[in-house]
């Protein structure tokens, strides 16, 4: 079964059309990367398959069925944004995200304390449980956001620009938190960037939105100097080496 | 003989209204601002029509001690120096701060009515006999009632009473009686607190009858006076309602009377 | 002072008033509307003046028009940013309703101005069942309303995603504030209700590290606060809300004291 | 209407309170404080009461405390997310201390109430002459201020950088704001001043690309609000707050409109 | 002279040291990289130079001065946040920093006018002046900035992570933008960034920040594999290729 699947799908916020006519599908345990420049409409491409912008019926499919009905198996982690200075534990953090969607007594079953130490587990971070997140560094709370994304068995987990201020420690270490996870449980990922060189040997398919088109490809047909080019409007090679490829804007 | 015209008077308070009214017959035209027992003096916005008629009176009676301050900051000199303005506080020489409901002061009451006629006669010189005429017999009716004071205060010594708010103050100084709970009184009138002890001592004095009368402002519904009526009733203390501001279809006389007739009646009934 | 009748009733009701503005403030301040929770406890006098106007319970209307002006900022300002504007707007416009029924009907005039403080000394066995009802009403509510609340106000882009309406909680949220606001301010007065609403939470916020705990510690400090005003009270003989506001503003300023040895990074924010 | 001598001075000195409050309102909703402005009218009171209690001029007492809780609310919290509790406890414990003094001020304190509501209508050529004054003023230390109250308000790390001091200029720019909110909830109250403050300047901030047209719309809806407010007020003859709190609101509503085809960024906030 | 000179330098946030026995002096006409694991103290040290935390006295001398002293001649961009959503033109918002640190009358001269249409001209971005800040995207948003930072001939200028959340092509823009004034106007340049690769063959100089040390030094003798890896404490790889030098962390 397609874990996404678009036909013929237009994005309008207002009345501007940011992307029109997307054909694409995507399978199970698949990491895919979005690139495109600022603007061109990734966040807006996220929130749509999130059900949070409206797009005519039937367009979407995510798992079979609407955006909106398949909220539950969907995790994501919106584009980094300065959380507030709360002493807030990281546990009591996440787990407002369990049932927050409805109305009901706000008690933690043991099954959920369960799960919630399941993926503080998952990204190796049960530390940061009793950690306020005052305290926590960029790197930590981009791994507290994953864990909380894993909660409730997603199929399919939404991470718009997790790396933004992240040094290349954090990002290696997330990178393959994810990696790691997606093997295990056959995660479908997409994950959204500005620096493609951490991705390039580990992203399966790429999205490119510009133009307000969007492409899905493979990375060896997506990831040359050519597509890129054309992609930004401005020069940018590939190079390869033996064992690495990567983007580079100095010609 | 030579036409009067009719002189346009404004009083900020109806029971001044109803006593210019009086002392100057059809020779004058009263228009109160605040005539309504329900209405709060405190609340009150000035609208242009009540503006357009101040600047067009001939005559302008206000109470005074900040409790029409609104009015008093339109009557300076300099916009209305062809007007005469009647301050009953400046009448009695009154401070800033002291009991403003100088009404029920009956002297205060002679002293305007005095002043007004003054006024109405320099205004109306031509209608001197009738203005002296109806002064006579206004302070006829005021005598009577200053008399009925007298009778009480003989007839009765050594009453204590209290009230909500220092409303009655000045009728009770006169008629002798012992206000207690002033403190209590004056805090619920700025629109502040009053403390425990404060309402504490208040209700050990109504429930050990220290307290024979309890006055309570009847335009003032509010929790705490309600419960100081029901402790009093309870107790058997007699309680007598007063109003700010003179309810309608009254004379000041028929109010007075009215106020003292249940004073008279809670004194019969007090506890013993 | 325990054995006086009035002081069990205010122990209980301030107690009660405590609790709900504890549990409501803590949220409140997450959110960071603590203007709402204030802009609210003006708004009812509308209502209340608008409701006696077309001759329903002043009450009634006061809640009504409270639930409205709250669930109208919410629905303006869902976001943090344009939130004082909206606020501001529908507290000057709601006002200004207010100042227009007032002009058509006044009787319940006296009893707005004495909302600014109340009597918490005052409280008839009705009113207290009433808010007993409220407080338990308020609690289920939340309780089953705090889930969405807290995803939303901590995490609203998620909790979007998830399909939780942002404009939805806000509106429910301020309806909720504004009727606790609007029947605490009846009870014990603007200045009460909200420095119970805003000190405690305030020192809740800034140490607990669990929700529960920040709630609990906000209803502790808001009971303890109010009760600690009433003895103080009692005991010097000076206006209860004057110590609960104080109270409540030295416990912040302790708060912060003790907050600053608690982590490192609020050192930092001091400094800067 | 206009040769009325009262209609001509509401006139003059709404415009002024429209003119001081359009400008410093507009700088109020850049750095978003509204808060602070509406609490700011409610703190001079305190200060009012302590100078009648140690006999001072009231009305300098209410400048300085406003000017000193200005200060304190600029220190406690010159960054956003503080902000709200730093004005919620400075409120309330303002408005604690201000029923202090009430509590020993056991006389009649009649500038206390009055200023919920003003009357545009009844203002004296002294209170002309101090507005004209103070408007002089404001003007003048605003044009002087202004470089590093916007440098702050917009680009605050810069500044920073820059070597001003966010703190001072917070403190500063609040005292200046208490100041003006003093002087003109005197005249207007606080309604009238807290709806010219917002309204317009909300507006302003909506439309305007320019800070120089920002301020100038700001300051001419406000006098345009002011002056229509008056004449409907002379029409209709009902409240002149009630009119001029509905037009701003109606003009930010029309506003919200316009500017909904302006941009296509505020659609999708629209949206969202 | 020396635009920067640091000696025997503690910075401390509270009582907390973040950096100690800083020892660095930094010539005319460089372009500085800073590199260091989050939290390391990047902006913390830049804060320094800028005198806005306090340093025990004749520590740091910029162009001779206290940074206090040098301010004027410092242009500064900070760590990148949310700008408010004004309709305010560009012009108008970079002129409010214009003789915004001192009282006096708010309008501004004709030369003021010149030297922000110059700068805006400098940046290539006359167009910006009219565009309201809210209908910026994130590149032209921090082309505003750097035309700000230039406002007042700055010999030195601190960027703080100027490149986060943009895209290639504007990081490319943006980078050859500042290289091309650095070379005009002799400016040394101090630029914090997580992603390394755009800057690697840009940079005349590298500061490395982490376990309370900064380390300058040159390009050549900083970017190799070892201090890289001992910096973050991670393995980082330097790839060299005939024209290229590139960082990666896929080992
Ligand atoms: N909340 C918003 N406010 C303003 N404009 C928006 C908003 N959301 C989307 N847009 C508009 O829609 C277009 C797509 O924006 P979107 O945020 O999806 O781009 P993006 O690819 O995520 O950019 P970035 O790389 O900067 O995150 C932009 O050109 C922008 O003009
Ligand atoms: N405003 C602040 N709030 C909290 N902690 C701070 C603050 N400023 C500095 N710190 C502390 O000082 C240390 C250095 O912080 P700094 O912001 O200088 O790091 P950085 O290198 O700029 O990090 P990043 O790469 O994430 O921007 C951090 O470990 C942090 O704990
Ligand atoms: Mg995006
Ligand atoms: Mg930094
Ligand atoms: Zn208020």
């Amino acid at each position: 079964m397609n874990v996404i699947e678009c036909q013929n799908l237009d994005i309008r916020l207002g009345t501007h059309l940011i992307l029109s006519r997307l054909n694409l599908q995507i399978q199970e345990n698949q990491f895919v990367g979005i690139f495109g420049p600022n603007g061109s409409g990734k966040t807006t491409f996220m929130k749509a398959l999130l059900g949070i912008i409206p797009c005519s019926e039937n367009k979407i499919k995510i798992l079979g069925k609407t955006p909106v009905k398949a909220r539950k198996q969907i995790g994501y982690i919106p584009q980094y944004r300065e959380m507030e200075s709360f002493r807030l534990k990281g546990k009591d953090f996440i787990a407002t995200s369990i049932h927050g969607h409805k109305l009901g007594l706000p008690f933690l079953t043991k099954k959920d304390l369960y799960q919630i130490d399941n993926v503080l587990d998952q990204v190796h971070a049960r530390d940061l449980a009793f950690t306020p997140l005052s305290e926590m560094s960029g790197g930590q709370r981009q791994r507290l956001l994953l864990a909380q994304a894993l909660l409730g068995n997603p199929k399919l987990i939404i991470m718009d620009e997790p790396f933004s201020n992240l040094d290349p420690k954090w990002v290696k270490l997330i990178l393959s938190l994810i990696k790691e996870l997606q093997a295990q449980r056959k995660l479908t990922i997409l994950l959204s960037t500005h620096d493609l060189n951490p991705l390039m040997k580990i992203m399966d398919q790429v999205i490119c939105i510009g133009n307000q088109q969007a492409v899905l490809g493979d990375v060896d047909h997506v990831m040359t100097s050519e597509v890129l080019s054309g992609l930004y409007g401005f020069p940018i090679e590939v190079v390869k080496t033996d064992q690495h490829l990567f983007v580079t804007t100095s010609c | 003989e030579p036409v009067s015209k009719v002189l346009h008077v404004i009083a900020a308070e109806n029971m001044y209204g109803d006593i210019a009214q009086q002392l100057g017959g059809k020779y004058v035209q009263v228009d109160s601002i605040l005539n309504n027992p329900d209405q709060d003096p405190h609340l009150f916005e000035l609208t242009p029509s009540i503006g357009k008629k101040i600047a067009d009176a001939d005559l302008i009676i206000v109470n005074g001690l900040g409790y029409d301050s609104w009015m008093n900051r339109l009557l300076t000199k300099y916009h209305f120096n062809h007007q005469d303005i009647v301050s009953v506080q400046a009448l009695l020489n009154r401070k800033e701060g002291d009991n403003p409901h100088l009404w029920y002061d009956v002297d205060a009451i002679d002293a305007l009515s005095g002043r007004l006629e003054q006024l109405y006669v320099k205004l109306e010189p031509h209608e001197k006999l009738v203005f002296e005429s109806k002064l006579s017999s206004f302070q006829t009716d005021l005598n009577k009632i200053k008399e009925r004071i007298e009778t009480i205060k003989q007839k009765h010594v050594h009453i204590k009473v209290a009230a909500t708010e220092p409303v009655f103050g000045l009728m009770a100084q006169k008629l002798g009686f012992e206000m207690l709970e002033e403190p209590y009184q004056w805090v619920v009138m700025n629109g502040g607190e009053p403390t425990p002890k404060q309402v504490a001592g208040f209700i050990q004095d109504l429930k050990t009858h220290q307290i024979q009368i309890l006055f309570y402002n009847e335009q003032v519904v509010t929790p705490a006076t309600q419960q100081l009526k029901k402790i009093a009733m309870e107790a058997g203390v007699a309680v007598v309602g007063v109003s700010e501001t003179m309810p309608a279809n009254l004379t000041y006389q028929q109010w007075m009377n009215q106020v003292l007739d249940k004073v008279e009646a809670a004194l019969k009934s007090k506890h013993p | 002072m325990f054995s006086l009748e009035f002081m069990q009733t205010a122990f209980i009701a301030s107690g009660i008033v405590a609790i709900i503005c504890g549990l409501i403030g803590y949220f409140l301040l997450i959110r960071r509307e603590a203007f709402a929770g204030h802009a609210l406890s003006h708004v009812g006098f509308a209502g209340a003046t608008g409701a006696s106007l077309v001759g329903l319970s002043p009450f009634l209307g006061l809640l009504l028009f409270s639930l409205c002006a709250g669930g109208l900022i919410g629905a303006i300002g869902p976001k943090l940013k344009d939130r004082d504007i909206a606020i501001g707007l529908v507290l000057s416009t709601s006002m200004g309703l207010g100042l227009l029924f007032l002009h058509f009907y006044t009787r319940y005039a006296s009893q707005v101005t004495g909302l600014l403080f109340g009597n918490i000394f005052a409280v008839n066995t009705q009113t207290l069942y009433g808010l007993i009802i409220l407080s338990i009403i308020c609690c289920i509510v939340m309780l089953f309303f705090m889930r969405p609340l807290l995803f939303a106000s901590l995490q609203p882009d998620l909790a979007e995603a998830k399909g939780v309406s942002l404009r939805c909680v806000s509106i429910l949220f301020l309806a909720l504030v504004a009727c606790v606001t609007a029947a605490c301010v009846q009870v014990t007065g603007i200045l009460l209700t909200f420095s119970l609403m805003v000190g405690p939470a305030a020192v809740a916020r800034q140490l607990s590290t669990t929700v529960w705990r920040g709630v609990f510690l906000s209803i502790f400090l808001a009971v303890a606060e109010a009760w600690g005003g009433i003895i103080i009270a009692w005991i010097t003989d000076y206006p209860v809300s004057f110590w609960i506001s104080l109270l409540s503003f030295v416990v912040y300023l302790v708060s912060l004291l003790f907050s600053k040895n608690l982590s490192f990074y609020k050192k930092i924010k001091l400094i800067n």
